[in-house]
């Protein structure tokens, strides 16, 4: 796991993006708080997962990509698509279902998607999408648009054969993707050392992929590292191989309340006290100077005004019309 | 008679069958303490170990691969598939290995596994937990497909399934789980190929699967008071397929519709409608209807969803247009 | 007319293409120096290098989903299958993913991508090498499916497919590959949906699909020496699928047999069929019938293998028995 | 790769067992001349492929098996099949599609069986059985039979992401199944280096799984380790993967006979001039007097005669009846 960069000083030239780092995990925070309580409420169709805790992850990678970069999310997906810029009011719509929405209300929360920032969709099959990530690369590489493409996806997800037979053709054809493993410990229900033997990062380096690991609490750690292999990656020196250390705060989706029959309470209160990616990263904002606490206050209050005006919004927003079910099976000739 | 719900009846067939044979285990992904997302194995580990209840990785092609050769070499193993649409995932083992096995080795070699997996729309789980895939399965030779329609049909079915010597592929609709049904304390076996005439009628036959024997009820309900009278058949296996119960209603009714929740074309309305059509061809007095899902993706949004799955209402007013002798064409 | 085999046309459709547009790459095993098993492809590598004619590992699901991804970004991929039956390794990313992506995102991502591959018995290949599965994908709504029935129609039907900017699942009948036919050297697109009527006939219509033509045929000709005229139908594509020319054939036939490669029970014989008796229900004479392959995994031994396919002989036998109104049942 | 066990001096105590080794892999190589032949001359049904030059590496784990312990095996499977215990006359009645075939004539050379002797079967699905060999392990164990079972599949079965996954299980719930994989050069026209990136060892020990490597055209390294294996995968040890070097002598089929565009004719002849198993052991054997030359010119002719002999039992012998075609789809109740 590489030196927390956060220990190190801030440079003050830098402080801007600093800051947007700050408020891109702030507004993932924001989002989730609003799409929990949507569900509780009984607002929201269906069920939904979220990504409190692990905005670092996101954010320090996204942060690296340019709009035209690609990624690919999972069924834990909001981060990834606020991180890459998706907007609030059509992520929203999406989730509760309405025209509005990135997906015109057919993905909902598992599918969203924002083809415009370079977001190719979460994808409800666990793995399903190491397939379509690679293929992104391998298109911007025979395109020669020098993008790259990240493939997000859980501990779990090492468990799908599919990510080996992807990871071995972008060794043998070095293409720029970047498979970004956040480990949260859990797999659903289940930890992950109950699901993955062996090491988690000798499982890409069996194909000579080279492989990091870093702490996905510590925003700065991800970005420094993600912006590294973003440029080996565009010149060519992928595939590479990331296994970041993260948390999930609330059970493996809203429904999931009573959950200590797999992990206990402490461990949950520790992550959160201690180990907060934005908390921490805040302390360190301020002790170096960046921002003031009222600041950072003010930056929380604004983000969670824009979250909840998007939330209102799209409560009051149209469902899509009956004739819409049968559009885009095909695509229109 | 006591009633139960079809989540506790699944359990209980499970348990039972596991407490006869110590051959059984079953495999899939949480499926020991927490018993499956939708509960329905709740306790089964307490019982019987995590030697017999084993919780797998995310691995669907493997553990069901695991089951084929497992099974191959004296085990009875039950799969447990998160979701039907993770059928996909383990097509290659169940259609390549298990269902060919038996034939491939000239009788030699058997596969005597359960996979259970579920079907059903209307949860707002969107295109990829939202699938009915009976269809697909259906259509390979050496698999036998079960599709209970409540919680008596579940648990008599399931057992069945689990005694069977070929690879069983049973779907659990997964909008039935608390749905509850008078289901005997003593023990009963439903055998495979078997169809039940849930209602008997005089105008108009509705052959439903699954759940869509409660759009057929709810249907044939509002028509009784219309004066139509709907007779009611669940197949409960589509393969073997009971061809003679199906027909003999025909032949009596003149008329049928076919409900599943599959999608229409291509599935199983298509196999039991054109089985009909030409077998009772002399009898009928109307085309035959169907009613399948959509042919389009399941789409989150519920004020799309809902469109995409056969009703009641949209069943009565087929039967309606049957009996006037109006054609009934898909929409 | 120049006379080319069926693998000629579709190595020029390919290459025509490639030409044409740069975005297309064409991936699968052994695609490159040896052209496939098949010998397909040969020369392409040498043209458009191993950029883009990508010889890849023997990982289907893994270069399907690649293809997906490379579809939704840019590119018009073309995926080589070496055998229809390791489709089932491929279901999830063809249906799950590509399938359902451009409905899933509301129309904003697309994936034009074809899915060639083949079908049929008869090759001595057992049961894992001899599979038509063509019937499982047309299911899947999302999914175009295209049967080419000479190479004519295996050129033009590549070509449009390559064109669609949706995911096209394309069937070749392995056993057709040295098959000619004529094929014009001038550039021609074959538009899905379009059935042709590949020979007129007033007393029964056989809808036939790839190389069921040639059974169709060699049965039309046998009975039109006995006095009896067939019409032939080749759906081209079974999605979207013709109807209306199927219809209007059958109306004025008043008799059908729908004769395809695929299982017999939940395949395409079964829509075809089902969609004729309901919506030409009242021009009916008899009963639709129905010819598929054998519900039994495809057997090695010669002796075996050939009787699980149609034959011209079956064909004519059930066309004779259909037109003396006697039932048609399958054995 | 282990020392070569034949520079080591014969243990003379052994000598019946050498001689069973030499007489197995020269029973396989009598096989496949004969069904090239069947091909050849148009009297086989089919394709096939031979296993020829890769004996070593079927016997020397076979033999180190018991009749209980289980295999799967590939479409390159009549040696496996062999050396598991089969008899010619049921083989080549199979390969013709004759009813007193292992499988009554339908499953034919891809999908020989032989269930008595613990053969569960060659697979036409590259990489097909891996979950088969790995479900039958869990089996073993769970039933406690003490019973070991060996996956055989080829270099290319490594592109295929289900044997990660089963992988992942052995290990996890430490199943007596050995991985052996046959690196003989080649997928069908594609040599293994374009095939697999990284080293093939690393694949395994990713999964945190013992992996050997060993010469496999040498049967008594083969043996000695296979022994050694399978006593600790019994022990439970295991799993175990093993990395076999070897090569087929003929093309990927029967009918692969141009293929110079993928492999010289010099690779070719100097395996079989240098590294032939059976060639080679026979010299050892020679040498180190277990046998002479003109015993094992006699155990040649026999084999051969034996194969003969039942080649023409099964050209003579019945298709099975038509009426069999529908039976064995279901098992009888
Ligand atoms: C193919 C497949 N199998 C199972 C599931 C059910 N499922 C959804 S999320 C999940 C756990 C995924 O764990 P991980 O990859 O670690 O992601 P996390 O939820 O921890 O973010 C499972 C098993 C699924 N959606 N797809
Ligand atoms: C799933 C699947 N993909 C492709 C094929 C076609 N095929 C048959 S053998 C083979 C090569 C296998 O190579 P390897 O595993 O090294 O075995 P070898 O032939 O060298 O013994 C291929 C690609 C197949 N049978 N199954
Ligand atoms: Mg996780
Ligand atoms: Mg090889």
């Amino acid at each position: 796991m590489s030196l927390s960069e956060t220990a190190a000083p801030a440079r003050p030239e830098n402080a801007a993006t600093y800051l947007r780092l700050y408020r891109q995990m702030a507004k993932i925070r924001a989002f989730e708080d609003n799409a929990n309580e949507l569900y509780l409420s009984g607002k929201m169709p269906g069920l939904t997962h979220m990504y409190s805790g692990q905005e670092a992850v996101a954010v320090g990678i996204c942060e690296a990509l340019t709009k035209d970069d690609k990624i690919t999310s999972t069924h834990r997906g909001h981060g990834h698509c606020v991180a890459k810029g998706a907007e609030f009011k059509e992520m929203f719509c999406e989730l509760l279902g309405k025209a509005e929405g990135y997906c015109r209300g057919k993905g909902g929360s598992m599918h969203i998607a924002d083809q415009d920032n370079g977001n190719l969709g979460a994808n409800a099959i666990v793995g399903g999408s190491a397939g379509i990530a690679t293929g992104a690369a391998l298109a911007a590489k025979r395109l020669g648009t020098q993008g790259v493409s990240v493939c997000f996806f859980g501990d779990g997800a090492l468990g799908q054969g599919l990510l080996y037979e992807v990871m071995n053709m972008a060794a043998l054809w070095k293409l720029p993707v970047i498979y970004a493993c956040e480990n949260n410990l859990y797999g659903e229900y289940t930890k992950v050392e109950e699901m993955a033997a062996g090491a988690l990062a000798a499982r890409a380096k069996a194909f000579g992929i080279e492989t990091h690991e870093v702490d996905g609490q510590d925003v700065l750690a991800v970005n420094r590292l993600a912006e590294d292999l973003v440029e080996r990656a565009r010149k060519g020196e992928g595939p590479f191989f990331v296994v970041l250390h993260t948390y999930r705060y609330h059970g493996h989706h809203v429904g999931d309340i009573n959950r200590t029959y797999y992990r206990s309470k402490e461990e949950e209160a520790d992550w959160k006290a201690n180990r907060d990616p934005i908390t921490n990263f805040g302390k360190w904002l301020v002790a170096e100077k960046i921002a003031t606490p009222e600041e950072l206050g003010q930056l929380g209050e604004d983000v969670a005004r824009e979250a909840k005006a998007a939330v209102d919004y799209a409560l009051a927003a149209p469902y899509p019309p009956a004739d819409e079910v049968d559009m885009h099976v095909y695509v229109a000739a | 008679m006591r009633e139960i719900t079809l989540s506790k009846a699944v359990n209980e067939a499970i348990a039972e069958e596991m407490r006869r044979d110590p051959t059984i285990i079953l495999m899939g992904e949480d499926v020991a303490e927490a018993g499956t997302p939708f509960k329905v194995l709740s306790g089964l580990v307490e019982e019987f170990g995590p030697e017999r209840i084993l919780d797998t990785p995310i691995s669907e092609p493997g553990f069901t691969g695991i089951a084929v050769g497992a099974a191959m070499t004296g085990m009875r193993p039950i799969v447990d598939l998160m979701f039907g649409d993770f059928l996909f995932l383990v097509m290659d083992q169940l259609c390549n290995q298990a269902a060919k096995t038996h034939y491939m080795s000239g009788g030699k070699l058997s596969v005597p596994m359960v996979l259970r997996t579920n079907m059903g729309a209307t949860r707002r789980s969107a295109a990829q937990h939202s699938q009915s895939l009976h269809a697909l399965v259906a259509h390979i030779p050496g698999l036998k497909v079960a599709m209970p329609s409540s919680a008596y049909e579940a648990k008599g079915l399931l057992k069945t399934a689990i005694r069977d010597n070929n690879p069983v592929v049973i779907f659990e609709d997964k909008l039935m789980y608390q749905d509850k049904a008078g289901v005997p304390e003593e023990e009963y076996l439903i055998p495979f190929g078997e169809a039940k005439v849930l209602r008997e009628g005089r105008d108009i036959t509705f052959v439903a699967t699954s759940s869509m024997r409660q759009v057929a009820e709810k249907a044939a309900e509002t028509l009784s008071a219309e004066g139509i009278e709907a007779e009611i058949i669940d197949p409960r296996t589509i393969v073997p397929l009971d061809e003679a119960t199906i027909l003999a209603s025909v032949r009596k009714t003149g008329r049928a519709i076919v409900v599943d929740e599959g999608h229409q074309s291509f599935g199983v309305t298509a196999e039991i409608a054109a089985r009909i059509a030409e077998k009772a061809f002399y009898y009928l007095d109307a085309p035959v209807g169907r009613m399948g899902a959509m042919d389009v993706p399941v789409p989150f949004s519920p004020a799309l969803e809902d469109l995409t799955v056969p009703t009641p209402e949209r069943l009565a007013e087929r039967a309606r247009a049957t009996l006037r002798g109006e054609p009934v064409h898909a929409a």
